[in-house]
């Protein structure tokens, strides 16, 4: 089969309407005699609703209802989206708070009135009376009372392989570090939206504005609701990036569809930014104390970790699944004999976080990576030399590691990590960029590079479906349970249906996100997408190939075997030129098949390991002593993607990453107050970067380990550009600054970095610790 | 937020204390403070007005004498307010303690400003916010100072005599996130016309 | 209370009627039905509401519909002339400048607005200029990259 | 986050623009310019002014001008005029040197010279402009003009002398001498970010020596201003680094920086010295 397009960095199908503002994003969807919903939302981080009065936004101009929690009482509180898990039933979140509010941001009201003006207008008159509680904001405080009898503390998870104490007794060295990273989320550009009307014909509820899992969230909204799923339609349109916080079940999307069912009016909300910041997942704040133990040589015989996970108020539809990925991918391509590490899941009064994308590796990485930093300071090391004697050999692959990661045995399937290593310090120059540094450091500028390896882990299970049909003019459908939110899902499946069935990819639709359309699909997170529904529609292309093939063969009685399709047309092989049959014809021509009418095919793929995708962040930055300001200057990421279906498009979701990576390193911060007060509710203070700020980063994508786990060797690329971008960065201002191991919470801002260095200035206080003090 | 502040007056330490205790007095040291309604001996209902830029709010509520312990001269006042534009509330409290200082007084005086809501959530904001309460403090200080001074020439006024109401603290302004200690009346419903 | 008034939007009329408190972002979107025009945060930071104006890029959502009325408005959807692409809108889908597609409409008007004004814009200003507004999926690379590509090509037709 | 309701007025004139405000200023009537501070202030429901004075349409507001060596900037005057030297001389080149530091270029192209120091955010830059060179702001109400100096002016973050009535028709800023000197820097977090710090000074040098030394700093107090213990340190000096350095130090000294979470008041006094060092070394230059 030959491979005209997988490999080709072919111009996008998505952008026509995006360059022409004919875009359909949830804010674009509105219908006849719709009403607008405002929620109204707490102004208090923890405490006891004493009354909600919605008398007067009652009766304020053109509003046509208002609920209070009272309203909705019979409404399940929102499940977790994997299934059920005891632990953490208790403190799942209502859709409208009750008695208890729990974050500032949290639902207490719901307003419908005829135009979002009035909507704002009218919810700003519900009187929300609250006794306030003390807030819990440290998540590594000891942890209190959730509620009568419940900790704040529903879990720890813990894993962990091998004899740890034996390692630690046995080490020439342990380091030691205690490593922050703040409290930051995706933050796409467009706000949430959620459009629901009631079929009343059909008793059936249409949601628009979906993303990333649609069957999923329609089964969430369908339990919280009570309904039999298949009476819950989710559409996607166009989605303003998602990042893993857009797209999982909210309160919101169950309002809005309730309220379509109450009121018998299409039911519109948007979310402005202002909600965005308080409202949408946070993610991402953890702190780890975490330790090594190391011989003589520098190679890592233990690592032993506890962190505590600021959770926030509830779980979320996620549960404790970034503390899984978090223990489960800490210790990345390096070979480790002992592990332990526990995860303490801690509620605290802030907004609930969830997935952001590569949840629980840009907080692994920048842990792991800061000990390899510690490790090659404590033994005189190289950086780079440190990490090259602990990375698990190409010959080990493929290597399994005795843990699960989110229920997945791990079992790191291809990689020559080495490889990739040497690849990355070739394209950025390591050595001639030492001696550049090293000189500008002489004439006084504050420059360094910084370096950091990461595992990321893709094509998440279990499987995936396509049904590829060709219709009557030879134009080809591809109806996917996969999910849009800007990355390409439509151009990608395209040319990989396009090589397997033999046409022109720009004769491809793929559908994604419908949920009518589909019975099941998982959506596209996790970077599964290409890898799992990718294979589903190669296998479902090959058997409709097959078929058209088959019929062919028989309307132009000739052997099938002397058959090949180009183009969209059916040819004979040794002569192309010869007779041949468009595929529309051969699909006209099945139109009235017995068995199986129409030219078409479904295609399972089944998976029950994920797959290993690997790279290496270079960061180069200049720093100014005076203010504490950080410049990146440089930044490479060499990236091994199995097989690139669109080189153009890998690259992207790199730079893409990598931008988002550097906010999370410099800029961006949720903050609060010692009552709870978020401190970055505006774009004024939540420091999105902009094109200043992101230096053009240079991306190498190898394809040195195809995956043997899928049949076309692909791996996902969604999440490696973000991955270690926290470690690299702070790893270089170290080397900066001259003062090794100085970086030990993200984000580094410039008040931060300034008190590191004006410390430094002072008598250095002894940061040595016995040898194996356990 | 929390603030300390000292001054002195020539006033004797009781004669200052029956002074501190008449809350008409002390509503009128305030910057766009305005007294409505006395509720019982030691619970008082108002709102302050303040502008902050081109924010102007005024927060309604109540404030109680509480813990009045005239053995050693110390009060609390809590006054809890909100915005009836919905934009937040304030919970502050503040400690008076009276020391004799040569033959006048000394007033100790701590402030604790606790808020809530969008008033209490521009992070940019809160560094001025922080300036201008301090200085609003300050002002109260002086004005509490002349009121003590004043006092000693003529009796307190008749018990629920209002004083006129004050215009907003214009003169100083931050952008939102909620400024200023208040002596202003607990939130009720009903406030929100 | 509503205000009559005509917006003149990609060179035509829209007659409408509006409340002050309307903004002009939201009347393009809603009045006009122009839905290119998207709004990323509302005050005035994101840029995804970048119009323009008499022929220069501001932020629709920090002005009122009323205060647009006789003045030339330009939006995305007017930039093609029928099926013959702007050469920014070529440059973006060539150069990969978008992905997720929300911030587009906003860069497009902002680079069309900088590139008119000045076709020889140097690389220091325009990365200045680009600065104005956010995308959270390319990381500016591409965006850059398609400007300055389109900008070569703007001055050839000049 | 959409604006409370208002009502709204579109004078033609000055004359009509001032009785407006005086009839509305009791019922939160505010003057919309650029819009560029106010508006999102609206959309997040924090300022909710009942009346809107648009002056976008009065004719004749929108001139800069020199008149007795003074530039006259009219209350519509955009930030964007900046972009080019307004003035020949320093003055010209001061200004559209620091305009690059405000906002982003849409911002700057509705935002107004006299509706941000009516606004008299802290990080202003425009307001640090006219604290250090003295400019004078014309306040114009139906009870008459009165012309106020930038010290009276800034009275705090947000703060400013003008009366609820009363409109900034223009600010006059004094034209610099042909040799004066100048140099500007400012700390923020991004490109366009409001400032953390920023420093201005101007002076000429004569046989070897400053004189007329102006020495601003903003964004580190509530409002910005001369710093005159640092001043006196450098008229008649030779601009050596020790004689900066030490200005730069009694900067630090004197300045009683805002304190907040994200930028303390220690911070924010090291940046103060910093950034006056910086701005002096660069009008030395």
């Amino acid at each position: 089969m030959r491979a005209n397009y997988i490999g080709q960095s072919v111009q996008r199908l998505e952008d026509l309407p995006l360059v022409t503002g004919r875009g359909r994003f949830a804010g674009d969807v509105s219908f006849p005699n719709q009403v607008h919903m405002r929620v109204v939302r707490s102004g208090h981080a923890h405490g006891r609703i004493r009354s909600v009065d919605v008398t007067r936004a009652r009766a304020a101009p053109g509003v046509v209802a208002a609920w209070t929690a009272a309203d909705v009482a019979g409404l399940r509180r929102i499940a977790l989206r994997e299934g059920p898990d005891a632990r953490l039933e208790p403190y799942l979140q209502p859709v409208l708070a009750g008695e208890r509010v729990r974050y500032v941001g949290e639902p207490v009201a719901v307003v419908f009135a005829e135009d979002p003006y009035l909507a704002e207008d009218a919810a700003d008159l519900v009187g929300v009376e609250v006794e306030e509680l003390p807030a819990v904001l440290d998540a590594h405080e000891p942890p209190s009372e959730f509620a009568p009898g419940r900790s704040t503390e529903p879990l720890v998870l813990r894993k962990g392989f091998g004899d740890v104490e034996a390692a630690f007794r046995a080490a020439h060295a342990v380091v030691e570090l205690d490593l922050s990273i703040g409290r930051h989320s995706g933050v796409p550009l467009e706000t949430r939206g959620a459009i629901a009307c009631y079929d009343a014909a059909r008793d059936l509820i249409r949601m628009y504005g979906a993303a990333k899992v649609p069957h999923r969230t329609r089964d969430g909204i369908a339990h919280v609701l009570d309904r039999d799923p298949a009476t819950v339609h989710l559409h996607e349109g166009h989605v303003g990036g998602g990042f893993g916080v857009r797209g999982e079940v909210y309160p919101e999307d169950v309002l809005v569809c309730l309220g379509a069912l109450r009121l018998a009016r299409p039911v519109k909300w948007i979310e402005d930014r202002y909600e965005n910041l308080i409202a949408t997942n946070h993610s991402r704040q953890q702190r780890h104390r975490v330790r090594a133990a190391v011989d003589a040589g520098g190679r890592l015989l233990a690592i032993d970790d506890a962190f505590f996970h600021d959770q926030g108020a509830y779980p979320r539809t996620h549960g404790a699944r970034v503390v899984d990925l978090t223990a489960a991918m800490l210790l990345g391509p390096y070979h480790v004999p002992a592990y332990r590490i526990a995860g303490h899941y801690r509620l605290t009064n802030k907004t609930p976080a969830a997935t952001y994308r590569a949840p629980g590796r840009y907080e692994g990485s920048f842990v792991r990576e800061r000990l390899m930093d510690a490790i090659a300071l404590r033994l005189g090391l190289d950086r780079v030399e440190v990490r090259r004697r602990n990375l698990i050999p190409k010959t080990a692959l493929p290597y399994r590691r005795e843990l699960d990661a989110i229920g997945d045995e791990v079992v790191l399937d291809s990689g020559d990590y080495g490889g990739l290593l040497d690849k990355a310090l070739e394209g950025v120059g390591w050595q001639k960029l030492q001696k550049d540094l090293k000189r500008r450091r002489a004439a006084g500028e504050t420059v360094g590079a910084g370096i950091a390896m990461y595992l990321e882990k893709s094509g998440l299970g279990p499987r995936d479906g396509a049904h590829v049909t060709v219709d009557h003019t030879g134009g080809v459908e591809v109806v996917t349970g996969s999910a849009s939110l800007g990355q390409g899902v439509e151009t990608v499946m395209a040319q990989i249906c396009a090589d397997a069935l033999g046409v022109d990819y720009r004769r491809v639709r793929v559908i994604h996100g419908q949920t009518d359309r589909i019975p099941k699909g998982i959506g596209a997170h996790a970077s599964r997408a290409t890898v799992m529904t990718g294979s589903a529609v190669h296998v479902a292309a090959t058997s409709v190939r097959r078929k058209a093939i088959e019929a062919a063969a028989a309307l132009m009685r000739v052997p099938a075997d002397t058959l090949d399709i180009i183009d969209g047309r059916v040819v004979r092989k040794d002569s192309p030129d010869a007779i041949s049959m468009d595929l529309g014809e051969v699909a006209r021509s099945q139109a009235s098949a017995p068995d199986a009418p129409g030219l078409s095919a479904e295609g399972w793929f089944e998976s029950d390991h994920m797959n290993y995708p690997y790279g290496v962040h270079v960061a180069v930055v200049k720093v100014d002593r005076e203010t504490g300001g950080v410049n990146v200057e440089r930044f490479l990421i060499a990236y091994d993607v199995g097989r690139a279906v669109n080189p153009m498009l890998v690259e992207g979701q790199l730079a893409g990453g990598f931008a988002q990576g550097l906010g999370g390193a410099l800029l961006e911060e949720f903050e609060y107050d010692g009552r709870g007060q978020p401190l970055s509710v505006t774009f004024a203070d939540y420091l999105l970067p902009t094109a200043s700020e992101t230096p053009l980063v240079d991306v190498i994508l190898s394809e040195d380990a195809p995956s043997p786990l899928n049949p076309l060797g692909l791996k996902g690329a969604g999440e490696g550009g973000i991955t270690a971008v926290g470690a690299a960065v702070a790893a270089a201002i170290d080397d900066a600054i001259g003062i090794p191991g100085a970086v030990t919470r993200l984000p580094v801002t410039p008040m931060r970095l300034k008190e590191i260095l004006d410390r430094a200035n002072t008598p250095p206080r002894p940061v040595e610790t016995g040898r194996g003090s356990g | 937020m929390e603030f300390d502040n000292t001054l002195e007056v020539s006033l004797p330490p009781d004669e200052a204390w029956r002074v501190l205790l008449d809350i008409r007095r002390i509503a009128a040291c305030i910057p766009g403070a305005e007294l409505t309604e006395v509720v019982d001996e030691r619970t008082y209902k108002g709102k302050v007005s303040v502008r902050i830029g081109p924010v102007a709010m005024s927060l309604v509520g109540r404030a109680r004498l509480e813990e009045v312990d005239h053995a050693n001269r110390r009060a609390r006042v809590k006054a809890q307010g909100a915005d009836p534009k919905g934009r937040g509330s304030t919970d502050s409290v503040i400690d008076f303690r009276l020391e004799p200082a040569g033959n006048g007084t000394r007033v100790l005086i701590h402030t604790d400003v606790k808020l809530a809501g969008s008033i209490a959530q521009y992070g940019r904001g809160s560094g001025m916010i922080q300036s201008v309460a301090s200085q609003l403090i300050a002002r109260f200080g002086e004005a509490l100072k002349t009121q003590i001074a004043e006092s000693s020439s003529r009796p307190a006024t008749a018990a629920n005599a209002v004083p006129p109401p004050a215009k907003p603290a214009s003169g100083l302004a931050l952008i939102a996130r909620a400024l200023w200690d208040s002596i202003v009346r607990v939130f009720r419903r009903q406030q929100r016309r | 209370m509503k205000i009559a008034l005509t917006l003149n939007v990609n060179g035509r009329d829209h007659p409408v009627q509006v409340e002050a408190r309307r903004t002009l972002a939201d009347a393009i979107r809603e009045e006009c039905g122009l839905t290119g025009t998207h709004l990323g945060c509302e005050h005035g930071v994101c840029g995804a509401c970048t119009i323009l104006l008499d022929g220069e890029p501001v932020r629709s959502c920090l002005m009122f519909a009323v205060q647009a009325a006789g003045r030339r408005v330009r939006t995305v959807e007017g930039l093609a002339e029928g099926e013959k692409l702007h050469p920014l809108q070529r440059a973006f889908i060539e150069h990969h400048g978008l992905q997720c597609g929300y911030c587009t409409p906003g860069f497009l008007m902002l680079a069309t607005g900088a590139l008119e004004r000045n076709p020889d814009i140097g690389d220091a200003e325009l990365l200045e200029v680009l600065s104005a507004n956010l995308c959270r999926c390319t990381g500016y690379k591409n965006i850059v990259t398609a400007v300055r590509a389109a900008a070569g090509e703007m001055r050839l037709r000049r | 986050m959409k604006p409370a309701r208002f009502e709204y007025h579109a004078p033609k004139t000055v004359e009509s623009a001032v009785a407006l405000l005086a009839e509305v200023a009791p019922r939160e009537g505010r003057v919309l310019a650029g819009g560029q501070s106010l508006v999102p202030a609206m959309a997040l429901r924090l300022a909710m002014p009942g009346h809107l004075v648009d002056i976008n349409g009065v004719a004749g507001l929108d001139r800069v001008r020199v008149e007795a060596r003074e530039l006259v900037i009219d209350a519509c005057v955009r930030h964007a005029a900046f972009h080019r030297q307004v003035v020949g001389g320093p003055l010209g080149a001061l200004l559209s040197h620091v305009v690059r530091h405000i906002a982003h270029y849409p911002i700057r192209i509705r935002g107004t010279f006299c509706g941000s120091l009516a606004h008299a955010d802290p990080a202003s830059e425009w307001c640090l402009v006219a604290a250090t060179l003295g400019a004078r702001m014309t306040a114009r109400s139906v009870r008459g003009t009165r012309v106020l100096t930038a010290a009276d002016f800034f009275q705090g973050p947000m703060a400013t002398a003008l009366a609820a009535d009363e409109l900034l028709a223009e600010a006059r800023l004094p034209l610099l001498p042909a040799d004066a000197r100048f140099g500007f820097h400012e700390f923020s977090r991004r490109a366009g970010d409001f400032a953390v710090a920023m420093s201005l000074a101007t002076f000429r040098i004569g046989n070897g020596v400053m004189t007329g030394v102006r020495l601003g700093i903003g964004g580190v107090e509530g409002s910005p201003r001369r710093i005159g213990a640092a001043e006196a340190m450098l008229e008649g000096q030779r601009p050596s680094s020790t004689v900066l350095r030490a200005a730069a130090d009694q900067v630090a000294r004197t300045v009683e920086p805002l304190d907040d979470a994200r930028y303390a008041a220690g911070y924010r006094r090291d940046l103060a010295r910093v950034l006056a060092r910086r701005a002096l070394e660069s009008a030395a230059a």
